[in-house]
């Protein structure tokens, strides 16, 4: 309840994070999971009666929620018989001290847009299928996700709050009137199909050392991170590397490993 | 905007609405405290459909230094609609609307805080609404208000939400979207510190008369009171929790304490 | 003509504030009014020739300009018969030194849905008539509100404009040709006819008494205010309440009572 | 944007023009200084069907401060259009037109003023338009001059502005909407300091040769000079009504004084 | 490579700029040029392929780069038959540690809208002649421009890149298919018709002088600038007077002449 | 967005590419130092059609100062596109691709940079793309690596930059737009510190297998190493022609030089 000093918290932080390279450099993560260890997965689905799907996802008491809304839309001049996605993240205030209230910000543009290609690259969606007239209308599913709590990992908690998401989503059902559309509420077409599961595995490096599912204080610590999207038939559809450090290729083919290992464990829970 | 309203239905029969409910209840609501471990107090409540999550932080440095007070802490209040909450997809941006229930929800906060006690400091509060049906701006309120006493903020009161209103001809409590939607539906969102009955939130809209207003005032105070009830029991149950985890410190807990 | 500095202008209203206290304490106001009386009023029709209706009212020195523009616009999808209309204010920084240029902050967006509601929800503009081909164009009348002056009661002034606005508007004439349409300027088809007049009566809790019309000072020094728009016939069609105190029951009673009595009174002006 | 030109039209035919005025008359300019209570000065301008307030606040601290100038006082003119005030509605958000007009009628009162008495402030005056029929511009200068003088600001001189240009073959003062829109129309607003006769703000579209251009110039400096008239008087007017004021005090007035 | 305090860097500019006006004083400008000459230009077209038009000038160290997008659009309900202009600039952080990222400035308005103004009203473009089909699609072309490097005059600058740029500029091939129409990539319909060349010349005032082509520091040390747009066949287009001082009418009328002989000059390297 | 994808074109063919190039072989490139000015340091590059500006400036102090970091500078990357650099016009507001864009590059230059010897400072690296042609973020940061060193800002080694990919079946380097539109593109940006093979960028889309990948990062980072070269040579070139500057000093370049 004291009026807390943004410096201070810094400093606080700083501290937590020399701890945690301290004891990683000694082979152990201060919560005691092993490196490779994703902490407690819970996955809650249709959360929001709204939404064409939805879901809540929490990785430890890191917690997103994620819900789909796939509306009638303008197709793009140059694939006119194809509907689309779009990814949005809202950092939300409430899941952080660290959190402000305002337009996207840089890290919020590119989670949302390496989850974004995960999808969209594994071609888990057709595009096709989402037509409603060639050329005139098609469906855009807007997925959009918000963090309720973080304690780091947001990438992969908001990848499988998303996919969850789309796995309950179904396509409005749509009364045509001559050259007009309208949803009829509440009731649905079909499902969105889901060709492939494509789930987001990110290593963060920390003194050097591979770690997954890193929670805040962790990530304060890490020098760099490596986000690897897979598919449960051995493809991956999207890399992403943040941070100030680097990986040398060796570390990429773990990362790589390490990715397909743990989005097979996930895929299970979906 | 402009609603699509059905002249035929029967809002109310044989004392019964639409969805079963008598005139004078409440949709099921269920409260719970503490339920987010970053911010410094949170809520998590269910009302109807309506579906709501609140944190507060704070008292902390107003920032930039120019908008403190140096008397008492502000409220900053913010009320936002998750884009897939309502039936057609939410703009992203915080709209009008939103901006116009954070400003009177924090000012119908203010008169329960001491903010008096925390000059030059801001009490944020954040309230995210992920499935909506009618009353959400009571249902945050009412969830902003355990959320604020979760984080440990000194009140006087709680304040008490519940909408009430009018349709099918009939005053009734907690309208439903169904309810609101009606011909001659008037949305009547009511807050006040319980114990004192005194009004910090107000607003109506829609055809009244001074009539219908003195039984709507009547059977909106009973329901905030009954608000109260759920509030006050998910802040106890949050409490002995609290003195059972004190009894059994849990070290998975500490390791996350780092933002209180 | 010196430097004004903002702290010692701050200090200004404090002290000013505290004075009204202890005035209206002793059942005065500092400028001699009745608790429940308003300043003089005055009302100037069509004070802009680009306008389809346009007022300028004055509350005292505190002085609103209201102007409407009906302008063809696309129906809502749940609406298709509806016209509509669109309520703005803008706090001019010419009618106040507390009053700084940029996008519509709080108070001005609760100010214009509070008038907007008033006007809107008391039927007294019949949609349906606004409506030109169902499902493809309607008329949407924008009522566009700036301050001039700010001596206190905004809410009031506002909606009085707003309302002397529009029962001055007239709809444009209209040419259709093919699937377009082509307003004829200078020209026009009809008046925009007004089944009521609401009007928003605001009361001001000072010290513990109802205050009608506060002037600028006078708000420095109130609790909370209470706005209520009512009708002719009876009805009333919006509250708000608004500041950081608060009301009794039986002083939301006062309130209504002196709305419709204060409206009455102002409704003869129009 | 692109104009929609009559080419029938006879824009001036004996010497008179399509409202009856001659080659070298102004519409009817009507100036009040002194009209709004809370700015340090005010005035109200009616010009043809123009119809213009502007306000003055300042000298007063400039802020965030490291936009001071330690020399002199900044001016921060802000034009701005009703969106009442225009054939088709404007969009409330200024536009680009209107950020140019504020930048260089801003810098055209630059020279008339002694900023240099004034450092580490900002002078801001704002002028709206409330109705409009070409020249707003001109009648915002003319308007926010008076404006300054009404705030006690000194001044080395006035700023007179008029718009001076070509319709129908003709140079011609003054030029009202319909003459704009000529199919040959050259606009050229111009203000100067009307006893030196120096040219602070000086635009021109159209197509204009040279030769034309030195009668515009003769023409305009010769309606800044009225348009200077007018100023002086309303001025003149407020004077003699303040003097009056103070030799019968009014306590109504008083009680209001406190933004001055 | 030290760390520039922003107070220090001013210091510099106004030193700089006192050089100036000392040396105007005495006859002389700082870079040796007579106070009619114009800096070294050179032109380059076609910078940019994806460009329908594109060129880079540069006035001695000032570089400016513009290119043209023509694009279909919608008409003005006013002008169904006519195409449109649309001219924007951005002060590019990368051309001087002056220039700092975000919305348009009133700096950047002003000088698009200059130019603006005397390429559209010398009437050089036929407007009609960007006419697709009659109220319901026409041509409109985008002029956007870059600032590389600013050592002054960045209004000629522009004005020169902007001309240049159309002098290349194309009308992309287009297919109508139905109601709807679709550009070609890489094909082009015929040359965008220029039926004349305005050219922006700009003098400022420095010490009572009247100079051409200001560098930056002149720029600095000026009191006002005029700027004429000329055509080669003797009309002028465009005029701006811009900053704090003054003209008097003769010196306008020199600014004028000036503007013409300059521009004939630098009509010759187009 | 979703682009158009022609199936029946052969992208590789006896080894050769449609642009004629092999499936390890860059696209022309060339590099100059020191092009502008009024910038501490800048780059002018072409590869292929990709037309890239680079400016850096700094370090200089971080404001506002709250974002000062007091061990190490910021690098501030902003990679932005002329709206005529691309087949369609790109909207002159920077976009979210630009956003994500910035960010990684800015990233991938910290590891690079002597960072913590200028403390509160932030070095800003601005890039404009004037034609483009697949590849132009890894141009962008090869072009920024380069002005950097020319700023003469310490750095422990060059970033170099390549695309890799896969198109028509076959690992390629250096990816065109036609090869990137392949129905089974896979585009790869990746950037490393030649010296250690560090990899500081890394990005992927498409659908792509791990023994793919092998492939791909082997021939990334030899094509990295290439554009090292071409790195190195543009800042020796630029290197002796300011020791021959030095030689014979030039009034002209004396009298522009306060930027610096």
């Amino acid at each position: 309840m004291e009026k807390v000093n943004e410096m201070a918290a810094d400093i606080v932080l700083d501290l937590r994070a020399d701890k945690v390279v301290e004891s990683v450099k000694q082979g152990k993560r201060l919560d005691g999971r092993k490196f490779d260890e994703y902490r407690k997965i819970t996955i809650k689905h249709n959360i929001s009666e709204n939404a064409d799907g939805s879901a809540r996802v929490t990785l430890g008491e890191t917690d997103v929620i994620a819900g789909v809304k796939i509306v009638p839309g303008d197709p793009f001049p140059d694939s006119p018989k194809e509907g689309s996605i779009s990814v949005g993240i809202e950092f939300l205030p409430l899941a952080s001290p660290l959190f402000e209230t305002g337009p996207p910000g840089s890290e919020e543009t590119e989670l949302a847009r390496v989850v974004d290609r995960g999808i969209r690259e594994s071609k888990c969606i057709d595009f096709g299928e989402l037509c409603i007239e060639e050329g005139k209308k098609v469906w855009v599913a807007y997925i959009d996700m918000y963090t309720m709590n973080d304690d780091g990992n947001l990438f992969d908690a908001s990848s499988i709050a998303a996919l969850a998401a789309l796995t309950q989503a179904r396509i409005p059902k749509l009364e045509i009137e001559g050259d007009s559309y309208k949803i009829v509420k509440g009731e649905y077409a079909k499902k969105l199909g889901l060709a492939r599961k494509p789930l987001l595995c990110t290593t963060t490096k920390i003194a050097g050392h591979l770690v997954n599912d890193a929670c805040f204080a962790e990530e304060k610590a890490m020098e760099a991170r490596f986000s690897v999207a897979t598919t449960e038939d051995g493809y991956m559809s999207a890399y992403q590397k943040g941070g100030s450090g680097s990986f040398t290729a060796k570390e990429i083919d773990e990362c790589i490993d390490l990715a397909f290992a743990k989005a097979k464990e996930i895929r299970k829970l979906l | 905007m402009s609603k699509k309203k059905d002249e035929t239905i029967e809002y109310v029969k044989n004392g019964k609405r639409l969805d079963g409910r008598g005139l004078e209840e409440l949709r099921p609501l269920k409260i719970e405290a503490g339920v987010l471990s970053r911010a410094d107090g949170s809520c998590a409540l269910e009302w109807g459909q309506n579906k709501v999550v609140a944190a507060v932080y704070g008292p902390r440095e107003a920032l930039p230094k120019h908008i403190q007070n140096p008397y008492k802490a502000l409220v900053n209040f913010q009320y936002r609609m998750a884009t897939f909450s309502v039936p057609d997809r939410k703009n992203p941006r915080p709209g009008r609307r939103e901006m116009e229930i954070s400003k009177i929800s924090g000012e119908a906060l203010e008169k329960a805080i001491f903010l008096e006690r925390f000059p030059n400091t801001t009490i944020d509060v954040f309230v995210e609404i992920l499935d909506s049906n009618a009353g959400t701006r009571v249902a945050a309120l009412a969830a902003a208000s355990v959320a604020l006493a979760d984080a440990g903020i000194p009140m006087r009161d709680m304040v008490s939400a519940v909408g009430v209103g009018k349709a099918g001809g009939e005053v009734i409590l907690d309208l439903n979207k169904d309810e609101e939607d009606a011909p001659d539906a008037v949305d009547i969102p009511l807050a006040i510190l319980p114990r004192t009955e005194e009004i910090v939130l107000l607003q109506m809209d829609g055809l009244l008369r001074p009539e219908e207003w003195k039984k709507a005032i009547a059977l909106g105070i009973k329901g905030c009171k009954q608000v109260y009830g759920v509030q006050k029991e998910a802040l106890r149950k949050k409490y002995l929790e609290a003195e059972k985890e004190e009894a059994e410190p849990n070290t998975e807990a500490a390791a996350h304490g780092e933002g209180e």
